[in-house]
């Protein structure tokens, strides 16, 4: 079921929005443009390397879906806290993480991120503020709250953005979240990466309506649905919103209509999806309508060498992190718990 | 007749596919249990079988799961599916405070005929929330039955047990033991009672006690230690909650030492219940040290060479038979 | 903060209601008056025998909400089911529970309708579909979710009615569950009892509005917002939202507005709340407000009978309840287990 | 200086005061902790010394529970309260699959320093769902800690440490305790190490392991036995993650024997635990039965009479100990 506006006038809030910050400006599509490059290419490179059995555990790849995460870090300072998903290596490369951490900590290797402890589900960058992903489909959703409480406590103006799919939003979690974070005016930003899909369950199937955007407006909060296959559209409506947060007003919801082109995870036949809808969505390729925009500028020749250099940093990225160490039986045993700093009274 | 060998993963489709076909008052719930088969596929084509009572359930752990016992207050046998264990965190209060407790608390006016079916283990490269054996934080739940199956007949045999007990029972499965097969494809699949442990190797020089995935370990190593001249009697115990302290304790009198074995922390575990319960029933006949191997106090992590260093494995125990051998 | 009814046209989805079923009739109010008056003088018994150390562990009275209650039974089959909170005494009263039976109960009594094992908080009538009262905030929501699918499964008209409090809804539970129910077009009737207060915790504090139904509205659900301090108003809506669900669209959400006179529970100073905002409340008495009905038909004496009659009965069933008999060790620790009924292969 | 008594009310008021005074950094989270007082009247009037760090929260205790993680990963110390430990099931995602680790798998990268403070306990006839200790359920999640003082004194010097403590820290507080008081009011209150056991009582011939409550009731069936002729030592363990074993196994080496004393359920209790760690230690010293006291296999029933069976008492911990005396 569609719910109807005038039926459920839920964005009737964006009204009090100070309209759109630098409308269409701004934005180096190039830049963005090399970022989902590189997430795609990082994406498939994994692919391959489970296929290859070169990687243990699973994996759940963005692909389709990486207009959302470039779109929304664009909008954000370096001292914004993130929280990611299961589905992270996209907000990870978005967010400026080393793609050869970022492999090494797939590979389990001492020289990941997390000393390979976390692996894909659970992978935390500090310097950058990046909070993690999480393997507990909803769980991320507290803890951006609690970030949000954070900066409210400490009076500065950065935010919390926490991203979550639509799954996830059936999870009790996400209703205490929001509720916590409007009762509270705290300065996070909810974007779920709407794919439709949480794993093969279809959101309609498991909800009455389409839209998550819709569940913001039980607790006052604004929000606005977007197409997340079109990064300009993600950026824009970022920046709005994350205006909006800083100025202190509280939680925004922002929903980013987008797909995964692949499977959930490493093993899915994709039986509960048809392969039309599979293409009808491809057309809509967020890096396909970037690279159209470039070619208004650069020439092919150009976008190629683009394409190649990323490629290449890819490879190179890889080669240097499976050169890593594995883990010894001190690394694996050790640091469980964290020291007391000083002694106190 | 069915045709090739039975997996442990068959033996659980098939146990579901008979009750649900036997008694229309059984459902299954859980998440992506329909087309896509399950966790570890092991649903299949179920829900096309018995159409209906197969229910998707949105990301809503807790919310399914309180439906559940819902359910089975009101005249239906359930059988939910969390998908991975790490998950049932999610529905603890379900479990702990509702489905366990209804039975007693309201009298014996209602029954809760509630099966938490859920893959547990490591070894696979998960990581911390998707590897861990979390049946022993479930000991100390009154009015909940455990039962965690090493071969598919157990598997097969439990599992209908399980639907058919009366009281909410979590039924765990070692992600590692869907594909193990047995030897031959059984004539007849029978109800296996619950509370009663297997001897699955005779022995006479130490007590090996395991469950779940263990026991497949244990047996690899029972069989090396025979190598080397010692002679293991492996007891599957299979039902933890209740726990069949009998067979233990007959047993460990005939060979006055005890080992058990399993994937979840040592401190805390199910192996700290069964030696002190042993020691409490037969400590004079102890011949040997008791010994438990099982994790280290240390989150599961997602490198395989770093999981490899946490989790049990033959040598492990072997080394651990060894010790009990004597008295340093 | 209140939500606009133009901000968040909620109760837009009543419309296609079927109208009221047998509007303001066929209601006896003196028997809903009886009703109301039993659980009045019981809670007050209750009251003054915790105040005289003659019960142990705590509980929680409906003193003032009484009307909700009544007026929601007034509307069930006996096949119906009914799945209670902390606060149950009123629900079980409206049900039809034996008073005796109760006070047994909470006397920790062998002739309890639990054996005394449950008490006040965990308190089951199973012949009267009575699923229990629940001591865990929002733990009977997904319970009667489950009710209602059971239902569901068997293709039956019955109902399932789930009561809970305004503070019940800032559970995770709560979303699980009007989700599902959404999605699966469960026939459950959530009833709020918002009496503006958990525990001392003012629903405004710690939620950005005032109404519950709100919420109903992010799930497709209709709601409607009642007069908890008015029998027959709560009866009518209760009539056409369970008429509703009978039919099979899914299911609703009433919001009765009401206020427990007294404190949260054995101790509590109400430190939180104003004597003006109490004796505001007080002076909609639904009790009162029967009686001045019922005094346009029967004399000021026929009332005083009916209240000494009332109030002779729960003494006696209170004096009979106390000479009961303690549980012995056995009653405490046999039945953890339900037995098989068959032997299966 | 205070005046008249310290009760373990007010022991823990005074830590969470003083840990608030001095540090800005310090944030206090629960439901109705503000001009309500908090569970059992702890926090009393904490609101209006430190305004806006005492926080009144929605019933929401996963959601609460989860900001308080993310509040601690982001550079504050947290507090929170659930107001019955029953209802930590409702968190027990945030605390084990988060909480306790997030330091270990993120790789050292972040702390996180949360105290759950809970009342637990039965004894007063408040049925299944608010009677439970639980403690015991989190023994085996790796890089959390587990307190239970037993005095008030422990109660102030424990709950100090276990703010300054970086890591997740489960804070058990027995509701009967509330009300006991010291002798004298202290001249200074201080800091106490967690993880180090405590001689409640020095003795030769039985040593009794208790903690939180237990010890109470322990120390008090030790005077009636002293007065039949058995001197036992009593220790209170006050941490029981991590345990301090060579504080019980100096004891048991000492008087050959071990009675474990806990609310909690028996099976699967943390005297499991204890008595397993003892008999891989020192076995050859055991000189007579070593013993569990604890809760059986039964929901706690709000029938103040039918929980008495229930629950531990001081009888049964004398009969225990003299058991323990021999080897029948
Ligand atoms: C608590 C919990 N339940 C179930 C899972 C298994 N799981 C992992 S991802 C996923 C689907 C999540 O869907 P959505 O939130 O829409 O994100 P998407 O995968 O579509 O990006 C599920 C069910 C999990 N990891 N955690
Ligand atoms: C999970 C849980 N958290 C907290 C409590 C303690 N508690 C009991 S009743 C209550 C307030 C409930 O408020 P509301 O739902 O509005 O119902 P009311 O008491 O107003 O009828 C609280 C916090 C509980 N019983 N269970
Ligand atoms: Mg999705
Ligand atoms: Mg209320």
């Amino acid at each position: 079921m569609k719910a109807q506006a005038d039926e459920f006038d839920i964005f009737s809030t964006m009204g009090d929005l100070a309209g759109k910050v630098e409308e269409g400006q701004g934005f180096d599509i190039l830049e963005m443009y090399k970022t989902a490059l590189t997430i795609r290419l990082f994406e498939e490179k994994v692919d391959w390397l489970f296929a290859r059995g070169k990687l243990g555990g699973t994996t759940h790849l963005c692909i389709g879906q990486e207009a959302v995460a470039v779109g929304v870090m664009e909008a954000l300072r370096p001292d914004d806290y993130i929280v990611s998903t299961h589905r992270g290596h996209g907000h990870l490369i978005a967010r400026g993480a080393e793609i050869t951490k970022i492999f090494s900590e797939l590979l389990g290797k001492r020289e990941g991120y997390c000393k390979g402890r976390g692996g894909t589900q659970h992978l935390s960058v500090m310097p950058l503020n990046f909070l993690g992903t999480n393997g507990i489909t909803g769980g991320g959703l507290p803890i951006a709250t609690g970030a949000g409480l954070s900066i409210k406590l400490s009076g500065e103006d950065r935010v919390a953005v926490c991203f979550f799919g639509e799954g996830a939003s059936n999870q009790g979690t996400f209703h205490e979240s929001l509720n916590m974070a409007s009762a509270w005016d705290l300065p996070v930003v909810y974007v779920c990466e709407n794919n439709m899909y949480a794993m093969s369950t279809r959101f309609t199937k498991v909800s009455r309506f389409d839209d998550v955007a819709l569940r913001a407006a039980a607790f006052g909060i604004p929000s606005v649905i977007v197409d997340g296959m079109d990064v300009v559209k993600v950026a824009e409506n970022a920046r709005t919103m994350v205006h909006k947060v800083r100025e202190g007003t509280g939680p925004v919801l922002i929903e980013a209509k987008t797909y995964r082109f692949c499977g959930h995870s490493k093993s899915d036949a994709r039986v509960y999806r048809s392969r039309e809808q599979e293409s009808e969505w491809k057309d809509k390729d967020p890096l396909v309508k970037m690279e159209a925009t470039l070619l208004e500028k650069i020439s092919h020749g150009e976008l190629e060498h683009v394409r190649r250099s990323v490629k290449s940093m890819i490879e190179d990225s890889y080669t240097e992190a499976e050169r890593g160490a594995d883990p010894d039986i001190k690394d694996a045993m050790e640091g469980v718990y964290a020291e007391r700093e000083a002694l106190i009274s | 007749m069915q045709k090739g060998k039975l997996s442990y993963r068959k033996a659980i489709y098939n146990a579901l596919d008979h009750v649900m076909e036997r008694d229309e008052k059984v459902v299954f719930m859980g998440e992506d249990i329909t087309e896509y088969g399950g966790a570890f596929g092991v649903s299949s084509d179920l829900c096309r079988k018995h159409p209906g009572r197969v229910i998707a359930t949105p990301i809503s752990e807790g919310g399914f799961t309180g439906a559940a016992v819902g359910l089975s207050m009101t005249g239906y046998r359930v059988i939910i599916e969390i998908m991975f264990m790490d998950f049932i965190t999610l529905a603890a209060d379900q479990i702990i405070n509702h489905a366990a407790n209804v039975h007693y608390m309201y009298g014996g006016q209602v029954k809760c005929p509630l099966v938490i079916r859920t893959p547990a283990g490591g070894y696979r490269g998960y990581g911390p929330s998707h590897s861990k054996s979390m049946e022993n934080f479930f000991m100390s739940v009154p009015g909940l039955k455990i039962v965690a199956p090493s071969t598919a007949l157990d598997a097969y045999g439990c599992l209908v047990s399980a639907v058919y007990d009366n009281n909410p029972v979590l039924f765990v499965e070692h992600k590692l033991l869907y594909n193990i097969e047995e030897d031959a494809y059984p004539k007849r699949l029978e109800a296996i009672p619950l509370g009663k442990a297997r001897v699955a190797r005779a022995g006479a020089d130490v007590t090996v006690v395991s469950h779940s995935y263990g026991v497949q370990l244990s047996m690899e190593a029972a069989k090396e230690l025979e190598k080397e001249g010692v002679d293991v009697e492996l007891i599957d115990i299979r039902t933890l909650k209740p726990l069949d302290m009998a067979a233990i304790e007959a047993s460990v009198k005939k060979t006055g030492r005890l080992v058990y074995v399993e994937e979840g922390d040592t401190f805390g575990g199910i192996g700290s219940e069964v030696v002190s319960g042993i020691v409490e029933r037969c400590l004079p006949y102890l011949d040997g040290r008791v010994l438990r191997v099982g994790k280290p106090e240390v989150p599961i992590p997602a490198s395989m060479v770093a999981e490899r260093f946490i989790l049990p494995d033959t040598g492990r125990i072997k080394e651990a038979v060894k010790k009990s051998l004597s008295w340093k």
